[in-house]
């Protein structure tokens, strides 16, 4: 069955910053599919866009340039009360688990608010749904009459992701959901999303730095890098052997529990250029330990390389697609 | 620097925008001088014809029977050419008279501005090391006390104590009348060393004393409570702590990284403070007879004076903007985390 | 402390030095006897220039000044000026007739080229009456007046009539009142508008030069720092002193406090468009507790109008005239009652400074218990003159106001408060609207030119009598002083006429 | 690597808080020796960080209660004075902080803070120490060390900052070094950048390293010996193989296997440790960690157990009262 | 403000505890609740007319009828003490809520929107910080007639730019939190959004600053009826009975001892309470 794209961005670009000289480009002109069903790990370093890309897609922030798709309809300009309710079916979670809940409301408000202000349901009817929904995070249903001090952050975390899920949303972005919890609660938390993600279908971009978290839930693999998708992989694939240089860098790095520490790292020099003057060419030039001249003038393309992944490399680390 | 430069380029624009609203809210008052000259110049023997003559006279004489709209036009036009017109009142230069003024509401600003960050960082850096004790709490309310105390009640306790029951300082003006004093820049201090004339110096401190510190003890009040909360937050701040862990002691702690650190909101503070600060020498300056532009402006204001009120209004103003453009380099100076453009 | 009995500028004027201060209310920093700005500012200009007479106010006779001498002619139309020899002005020159011309001519002339714009001129009226001035020689000035003014030697030595240096008006032309030269005891040193005036001793001033060497005017607006001012001595002496504090300043020996003379009007105006009914303004001139201003607005350093408008320090003052300031507030009410204006609102302004507030709320004390409805607005002094010269101005009904005596006569006083055509009977009361007020301009030329003195004070009580009675235009509430203070060092000062906004220091000491 | 440099005894750390006095560091007993790297990990709020600053006396204060004893070359730095532990701080134990760019001065140039770590224990002049301070920063790894001492903190990136703090740390060459939590705002590219700093520093200077983390990736990277801390005690310590891949206590085996790991397969769900950490002010009477445990019984609940040897090495200790099957409970390494 | 009230939970509780715990601010709370008590019903407590004049001019403390003696014209000081307390609270609240108002609005709506509206109020809001203040209310209290209502008009738009600066900044941040997004995710619209999730969790310090205005406006009133543009006789009003006693202040010093101390007692109130307000309501008080 070939699956049918739920959100597609084209070109999509976002700019932060007044005047001409210091614009901070952190999202540049990213074509990306997610399918329905799907969860998408985006990976990448701090600062790199991940968060803005997310962000965009669900329009909290404007996008400079570029389209945003959703089930085929373009709402990159959509307003009003159409927009709004085309919106809900597209939610968030956010990282912070203390930022992220209005710190002066009770919990069953702040789960219904999406219910009676997008879905114009009845306070009564969306009292029922909260219930339910507390219920499912694993808070239980008392817990709306409290406030949001009296949780603990893993507790918060699944408030937030109740209210995600209040108006039924078909694609909800997951911003580093689990990154502000300690290792016992992140299990739990990354475990009760997978299970949503399975009862309800949902369609997720799940945004994480750690490799590892990413590797437990997503399907496919984005790797972001200053701005840009530089390698879009099938999960297996892509921990099977990254196709760009910065992928495999990337999961070099990360410090494994095992006996032998001393694998083989593969050492990044210097760290993620300024996105407000990113270096010409391809923009890992800087850091690339296989970096050649052409990379230092031309900027690649995202091309399609073997297994249907596809990587944004003058040199990937996998063979081109028929060239083997 | 280019910040610095942008700061710059927009005193212009503010200027102009001052000086527009200078203009309209001027108009707003009501009365008009001319009628006021003309009655005043009338003796008894003059008729009702006469001063309906001079006013309408008096009015061509000062451009007030022309439309608003030329008059806006002209005035922009004099300002652009630094001419700020003359007074209604035996057209003494406008320009002149600032010149005249200013430089002693900045030195009794400036002093008061000096005697209320000194009392106020001491002050507050006092309260702030010591919270929570009784230095504290007695601190922070006479800060308040201080703080809440109207200038006026201040300026004439002032000058019964001082002036009157001990008679230790000077209560009107700015210098002793018995002296001669020729200004070249008019900044007495500065004329005390161009021209030579040590002898200057203390009467006129004498007389800076009791309006700037009148000036003065309201704001440090205030000060005093920017500096606690401020060296509170600082102390709080990680590298208080990694300076604890280098091993320095308190007083080195507290003067090379709790104090530079501390003063910067209390510079961008200081910059609105001073705002207050000239509104209240308004106040200051009418009850020490000093001569500075408040006084300058409340006489243009009960005469009618437009272009003294006018002149007065724009130069508060505009030594307004200018410190606290000041203040926003200062704090450039101050904070490298702003200089990274 | 109190004025000994004979503290007076008849003391010997040895040289003293130093520098006297005097507080005044301000000052524009520009002196020209053609163009008024503030009190102060003519004070300076009564230091810098002399004119051909001089009132001393200790006599209120005019005497002789910078003319010597002087002859009127039968008909009392050509006044022959001798002029005094050996004078020189503050810049060197020497005065003659031609000086005199000069500084006549604008006054008499609106075109002369010298005059400021704005400019007033005092004895715009004397020009107005002058067939011809010309000076047959340096030393002769004569004046031909189309009708008799028994006034103008007085008027003469008014602030209008003084002086200049004719170099220094061709110097300066409209300038000159930044650079007044004049004959005078003190020459003009530095000026600063809203700060003050300083003037130095002259040498050459043909009475000798002055005690002290300086004499500074110093604009004080603060009442209370006035009084503080002068009790530590940063001021030496001033006629601004706030009324509340002459008695704590009596009982303090670092100060002397004069008994100034009685000299200027406090009264109320009413208007008569508004306020048409003849009763009720006698009403309210009735309702008045004079008694209770005295002690309350003016601290005792007033009296009652006995003279109605003649202060009891000029020659015209008629005691008999006490009836028309009488209080009697069940009249009053009665008045009121009968003429159907209980409960009717009456708008009551004043300016509001000095005693014009606090008299202000005592009158309309005074008129709400005889059944008026009061409203009462105080307003800053542009404000307050501004409404009262605007001839459609909806704020007022009654007015309090003052008028102080620049030179002691009569006719400076009801002349120019009855005088129909003028500002107090046309702008400010409306008399000009009403039947017969016209024949009180020929009145009072009249009776200001009767020679015989008690025939004219008696012409000048007649006339005030019958306008009081006949139109009750304007209501007296007391004769005041403008309380002279100095400190106790400073001696010889001429305090009579500093009470009077005159200001003669050649003879004071500090 | 036996002479012992640091004796804690009975370490405690209480805080008066609004809901009365939290007990961060409950007795704890624990030793440092010359040159070692020793992890202290555990989750949040489990006393990590008041157990270290409280060893040179970071979080003194009127709402702070530190008991116990803290042996350092024959001192109790516990009930040292102020001015005997500002001698010993930033000298013979150094920190270096989680937070650099909070950390560092944000108005003091880099080189200046590094030089005045030098000269507030070495009386050197100024230049002299500003040079020292740009040889340290070229040491730690800063590529231009010159131009670097003359930038302020916010013009440098994260793992510069970072290694500005352990160019500080390391100034005057002290016995310990005190790293709290030193890459957990890193990138993981940086982050092994640092680390391998760290691990080739301590080799060179023979620095004891407390390393302080959650992460029990670095832990296993660089660590010779491990503590984990559970609700203000210490329930399990050892080399870092016997913690690592032979734990005994319940809490350390759950952590391990709640760790999402990039090697290995995917698995569904992962094996996640019920409730969450204890940190609040009441604390029950038995085991900390029993509410949590999958293997607890009554017993757990009567008593605080011991920390003591019960398989392995004779270093390895843990405080747990079970008897059980070790086998059943392996973590597959 | 209901919000806070309403608010249960630790945070309040802790909060009110700390609002009691500071003797000074206890006796501040007393002392504004007299002040405005006294203004509300003094009046009808005290039987003297405050506006007659009488003879008995300038009576001491203590005198028969008149326990705080008489002014000048003989009115009895203590009716004008209790009188005089209704125009100062009056312009004092009223144009702390104009300015308020003004500010809180307009700062919010700048704060929450960001971008071109943002510029355009702050730079509109910077204007008229670009005066001093008290040049500001000046020239537009004497562009109208004195009295109560110029003076709240001039007092509150002066006033309003330093609230508003507060307000945008609280705005903004709170513009920037998480739980905005998600609400604006979850369909509920921008003045909804101002008013249940920005406002709320900006109303602690921004009332502890509506506080410190209140004691600014006061302060203002008082100076600026001082200066003859404000309250105007006879109409009781402390700031006008302090430039009206002034003359006596060598002969008849409480004439200007009692209303300027009332005022500066009330100011001085004011600002402790906002310094309570402050340490109470400040989340980082919470630690
Ligand atoms: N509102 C904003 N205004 C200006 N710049 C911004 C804004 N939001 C993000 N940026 C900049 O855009 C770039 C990308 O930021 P973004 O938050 O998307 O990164 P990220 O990959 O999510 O990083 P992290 O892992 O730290 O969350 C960064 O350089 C950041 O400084
Ligand atoms: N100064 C302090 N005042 C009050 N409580 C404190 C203070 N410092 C720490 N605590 C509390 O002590 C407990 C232990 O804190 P600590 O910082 O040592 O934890 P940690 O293990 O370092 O956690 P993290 O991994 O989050 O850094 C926590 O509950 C914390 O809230
Ligand atoms: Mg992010
Ligand atoms: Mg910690």
């Amino acid at each position: 069955m070939k699956p049918t794209p739920l959100i597609e961005l084209e070109k999509l670009r976002v700019e932060f910053g007044g005047s001409a000289g210091r614009r901070v480009r952190a999202v540049r002109d990213v074509d990306l599919t997610i399918y329905e069903g799907e969860t998408l790990g985006l990976v990448g370093e701090s600062g790199c866009g991940k968060s803005t890309l997310g962000r965009a897609t669900v329009r909290v922030t404007e996008p400079t340039g570029g389209r945003i798709r959703y089930r085929g309809a373009d709402i990159t300009t959509m307003r009003g009360t159409l927009f709004r309710s085309t919106r809900a079916d597209l939610q968030m979670v956010f990282q912070d688990p203390f930022g992220s809940l209005n710190p002066r409301r009770k919990i069953a408000d702040i789960v219904a608010e999406p219910l009676l202000r997008a879905r114009g349901f009845s306070a009564s009817a969306a009292r029922e749904v909260v219930d339910d929904l507390l219920d499912q995070v694993g808070l239980g249903r008392e817990a709306g009459g409290r406030r949001p001090h009296e949780f603990s952050g893993g507790q918060r975390q699944r408030i937030g992701i109740a209210r995600a899920l209040a108006p039924s949303p078909r694609f909800v972005v997951a911003d580093e959901p689990v990154s502000a919890l300690d290792v016992s609660i992140q299990a739990q938390v990354i475990n009760l999303l997978s299970d949503l993600i399975r009862d309800r279908g949902l369609t997720m971009l799940f945004i994480s730095h750690d490799l590892g978290v990413v590797k437990h839930i997503a399907d496919r693999i984005a790797v972001m890098y200053l701005g840009e998708i530089i390698e879009i992989a099938a999960r297996d694939d892509f921990f099977a052997g990254p196709a760009h240089p910065y992928g495999e860098a990337l999961l070099s790095s990360v410090p494994t529990l095992s006996f032998s520490p001393s694998r083989e790292r593969i050492e990044l020099s210097g760290e993620l250029p300024d996105p407000a003057d990113p270096p010409p060419g391809c923009t890992f030039h800087t850091r690339c330990r296989y970096v050649v001249d052409k990379c230092r003038t031309e900027a690649p393309l995202l091309r399609t390389v073997a297994d249907g992944r596809q990587v944004r490399c003058h040199l990937p680390l996998i063979p081109l697609k028929g060239s083997e | 620097m280019r910040l610095v430069l942008k700061r710059l380029a927009a005193v212009p624009v503010v200027l102009l925008v001052l000086s527009t609203m200078v203009f309209a809210a001027i108009r707003l008052l009501p009365g008009s001088p001319a009628t006021g000259l003309a009655a005043g110049g009338a003796s008894g023997q003059a008729t009702a014809a006469d001063i309906t003559a001079d006013t309408e006279k008096i009015n061509a004489a000062l451009g007030l029977d022309k439309s608003l709209l030329s008059q806006y036009g002209s005035f922009l036009n004099d300002i652009v050419h630094l001419d700020l017109g003359s007074s209604f009142y035996g057209g003494n230069d406008i320009t002149g008279l600032l010149g005249d003024t200013l430089p002693a509401t900045i030195e009794l600003t400036v002093a008061a501005m000096l005697i209320a960050v000194l009392i106020g960082m001491f002050t507050g850096v006092l309260a702030a090391l010591r919270r929570g004790t009784w230095i504290d709490t007695a601190t922070r309310t006479i800060g308040t006390v201080s703080f809440s105390l109207p200038w006026f009640a201040l300026g004439v306790l002032g000058i019964v104590v001082f002036g009157v029951w001990l008679r230790w300082l000077p209560v009107i003006g700015r210098l002793p009348n018995a002296l001669d004093y020729h200004p070249l820049t008019n900044f007495v201090l500065l004329d005390a060393i161009l021209q030579d004339r040590p002898e200057l110096i203390w009467p006129w401190l004498e007389h800076l004393i009791l309006p700037a510190t009148t000036l003065a003890l309201s704001m440090a009040g205030f000060i005093t409570r920017i500096v606690r909360a401020s060296v509170l937050e600082v102390l709080g701040d990680d590298f208080v702590r990694t300076a604890r862990m280098k091993g320095l002691s308190p007083s080195a702690i507290l003067r090379r990284h709790v104090l530079r650190n501390s003063s910067l909101p209390i510079v961008t503070v200081l910059g609105l403070q001073f705002g207050s600060l000239l509104g209240g020498s308004v106040i200051t300056e009418t009850v020490f007879s000093y001569p500075g532009v408040g006084n300058l402006l409340v006489n243009g204001i009960l005469q009618r004076d437009y272009p003294i009120v006018q002149g007065a209004a724009l130069a508060i103003a505009l030594l307004f903007t200018l410190v606290n453009v000041f203040v926003d380099l200062l704090y450039l100076a101050l904070d490298p985390r702003l200089r990274k453009a | 402390g109190v004025a000994a009995e004979k503290d007076d500028a008849s003391g010997g004027t040895t040289r003293s030095g130093g520098t006297l201060t005097l507080a005044i209310d301000g000052t524009s920093a520009i002196n020209d006897p053609a163009f008024y700005t503030t009190l102060g500012d003519w004070m300076a200009v009564d230091c810098i220039c002399r004119g051909l007479t001089f009132i001393s106010f200790e006599t209120n006779e005019p005497a002789a000044d910078l003319a010597e001498s002087w002859t009127v002619s039968d008909d009392q139309l050509t006044y022959t000026f001798k002029l005094r020899q050996g004078v020189t002005f503050h810049d060197g020159t020497t005065f003659t007739s031609a000086d005199v011309l000069a500084s006549l001519n604008r006054q008499f002339d609106d075109k002369d080229k010298t005059l400021p714009e704005g400019s007033s001129r005092p004895l715009k009226g004397i020009g107005d009456n002058l067939t011809s001035i010309t000076a047959p020689d340096a030393n002769t000035v004569v004046m031909v007046l189309k009708k008799p003014d028994r006034t103008l030697l007085g008027r003469l030595s008014d602030i209008g009539g003084r002086i200049i240096s004719k170099a220094a008006l061709t110097k300066y032309g409209a300038d000159i009142g930044k650079n007044l030269v004049g004959t005078g005891p003190f020459k003009f040193a530095s000026a600063t508008s809203g700060q003050s005036v300083t003037l130095e001793a002259f040498d050459g001033f043909h009475k000798g030069k002055p005690p002290i060497d300086r004499l500074v005017l110093q604009q004080v607006t603060d009442p209370s720092t006035i009084v503080s001012s002068l009790l530590s001595g940063d001021i030496s002496a001033t006629q601004f002193t706030p009324y509340s504090a002459l008695d704590q300043l009596k009982g303090d020996k670092s100060v002397t406090v004069y008994d100034t003379p009685k000299s200027f009007d406090a009264f109320l105006m009413m208007d008569v468009r508004r306020i048409t009914d003849l009763n009720v303004r006698k009403a309210i001139n009735l309702a008045i507790d004079r008694q209770a201003l005295i002690t309350q607005a003016f601290f005792g350093a007033a009296v009652l109008p006995d003279g109605y408008t003649i202060p009891p320090n000029q020659d015209a003052y008629d005691a008999t005239l006490a009836d028309l300031s009488k209080t009697d507030v069940a009249e009053a009410k009665r008045l009121i009652a009968a003429a159907g204006a209980t409960g009717r609102t009456v708008r009551l302004m004043a300016a509001s400074d000095s005693w014009h507030p606090k008299a202000a709320q005592l009158i309309a004390q005074n008129l709400t218990d005889i059944g008026l409805k009061v409203e009462t607005d105080s307003v800053d002094p542009a404000t307050y003159f501004n409404r009262l010269l605007s001839p459609d101005d909806k704020f007022h009904d009654l007015m309090i106001w003052e008028r102080n005596g620049y030179y002691p006569d009569a006719d400076d006083m009801i002349g120019s408060l009855a005088k129909p055509s003028g500002v107090y009977g046309d702008f400010i009361s409306g008399f000009t609207t009403l039947d017969g007020s016209a024949a009180y301009a020929d009145m009072l030329f009249e009776a200001k030119n009767i020679a015989d003195a008690t025939a004219r004070k008696a012409r000048y009580s007649e006339i005030a009598r019958e306008w009081a009675d006949k139109y009750m235009t304007l209501s007296m509430l007391v004769c005041a002083s403008n309380p002279v203070v100095s400190g106790a060092k400073v001696k010889n000062m001429n305090w009579k006429a500093l009470g009077n906004h005159r200001c003669y220091m050649e003879t004071a000491s500090v | 690597m036996t002479e012992t440099l640091l004796e804690i005894r009975g370490l405690t750390v209480e805080f008066d808080v609004p809901a009365g006095r939290l007990p961060a560091v409950a007795g704890v007993d624990l030793s440092l020796r010359r040159g070692e790297i020793l992890a202290l990990v555990g989750e949040s709020g489990s006393g990590k960080s008041a157990l270290s600053m409280s060893l040179v006396g970071l979080n003194r204060g009127p709402h702070a209660h530190i008991g116990g004893e803290v042996l350092f070359g024959g001192h109790d730095l516990v009930a040292a004075g102020e001015k005997e532990l500002r001698s010993v701080r930033g000298k013979d134990i150094a920190v270096v902080f989680q937070d650099a760019l909070a950390a560092l001065n944000p108005t003091q140039r880099v080189g200046d803070q590094v030089a005045e770590m030098i000269r507030t224990h070495r009386k050197i002049p100024k230049k002299q120490a500003r040079e020292r301070a740009a040889g340290l920063l070229g040491e730690v790894g800063i590529g231009n060390p010159a131009q670097a001492a003359r930038a302020y903190p916010h013009q440098l990136s994260g793992g510069m900052r970072q290694r500005v703090m352990i160019a500080i740390g390391l100034a005057n060459d002290p016995a310990v070094l005190i790293a709290d939590e030193p890459t957990t705002a890193l990138d993981v590219t940086i982050q092994s950048q640092v680390l391998r700093l760290l691990k080739r520093l301590q080799a060179d200077h023979g620095t004891a390293i407390v390393l302080i983390t959650h992460d029990l990736g670095v832990v296993a990277e660089v660590a010779d010996r491990v503590a984990v801390m559970y609700a203000g005690r210490i329930v399990e310590s050892g080399t870092r193989d016997e913690v690592l891949f032979h734990p005994q206590h319940p809490y350390t085996m759950g952590l391990l296997n709640s760790v999402p790991r990039v090697d290995g397969p995917a698995v569904a769900r992962l094996p996640a440790i019920a409730g969450s950490p204890l940190t609040g002010v009441a604390r029950p009477p038995g085991c900390a960690f029993a509410p949590r445990c999958a293997f607890a019984h009554a017993a757990c609940g009567d008593a605080i157990p011991p920390l003591m040897q019960r398989y392995g090495g004779s270093a390895h200790l843990d405080r747990c009262v079970l008897d059980r099957s070790r086998d059943a409970l392996e973590v597959t390494a | 403000m209901s919000e806070l009230t309403t608010t249960s939970g630790l945070r309040t509780a802790f909060a009110a505890r700390r609002l009691g715990r500071d003797p000074i601010a206890v006796v501040s709370w007393l002392v504004v609740a007299l002040f405005v008590l006294t203004a509300l019903i003094g009046p009808l407590l005290v039987s003297a007319d405050p506006t007659r004049n009488t003879a008995d001019a300038l009576l001491p403390l203590g005198a028969a009828g008149h326990p705080l003696g008489t002014d000048d014209l003989g009115r009895d000081e203590l009716a004008r003490m209790v009188h005089g307390a209704r125009p100062l609270l009056l312009v004092a609240f009223l144009s702390t809520a104009l300015a308020a108002v003004l500010g809180i609005g307009v700062g919010m709506i700048a704060g929450y929107a960001g971008g071109k509206v943002e510029w355009v109020l702050m730079r509109l809001m910077d204007l008229a910080l670009a005066f001093p203040s008290m040049l500001l209310i000046i020239l537009i209290v004497s562009a109208w007639n004195p009295g109560v209502g110029s003076l709240v008009v001039g007092i509150g738009t002066a006033l309003a730019p330093g609230l508003g600066r507060l307000a945008r900044a609280l705005a903004a941040r709170e513009a920037g939190r998480d739980y905005v997004l998600a609400a604006r995710l979850g369909g509920t619209r921008a003045p909804r959004i101002l008013v249940q999730e920005v406002l709320p969790n900006m109303a602690g310090p921004m009332l502890a600053q509506v506080v410190m205005t209140l004691s600014v406006a006061a302060g203002f009133a008082a100076g600026l009826s001082y200066l003859g543009l404000g309250i105007q006789p006879p109409t009781p009003d402390w700031g006008y009975m302090v430039q009206a006693g002034q003359e006596f202040l060598y002969t008849a010093p409480r004439l200007v001892v009692l209303p300027a101390a009332a005022t500066l007692i009330f100011v001085v109130a004011c600002n402790f309470i906002g310094d309570d307000l402050r340490d109470a309501l400040d989340p980082r008080g919470d630690r």
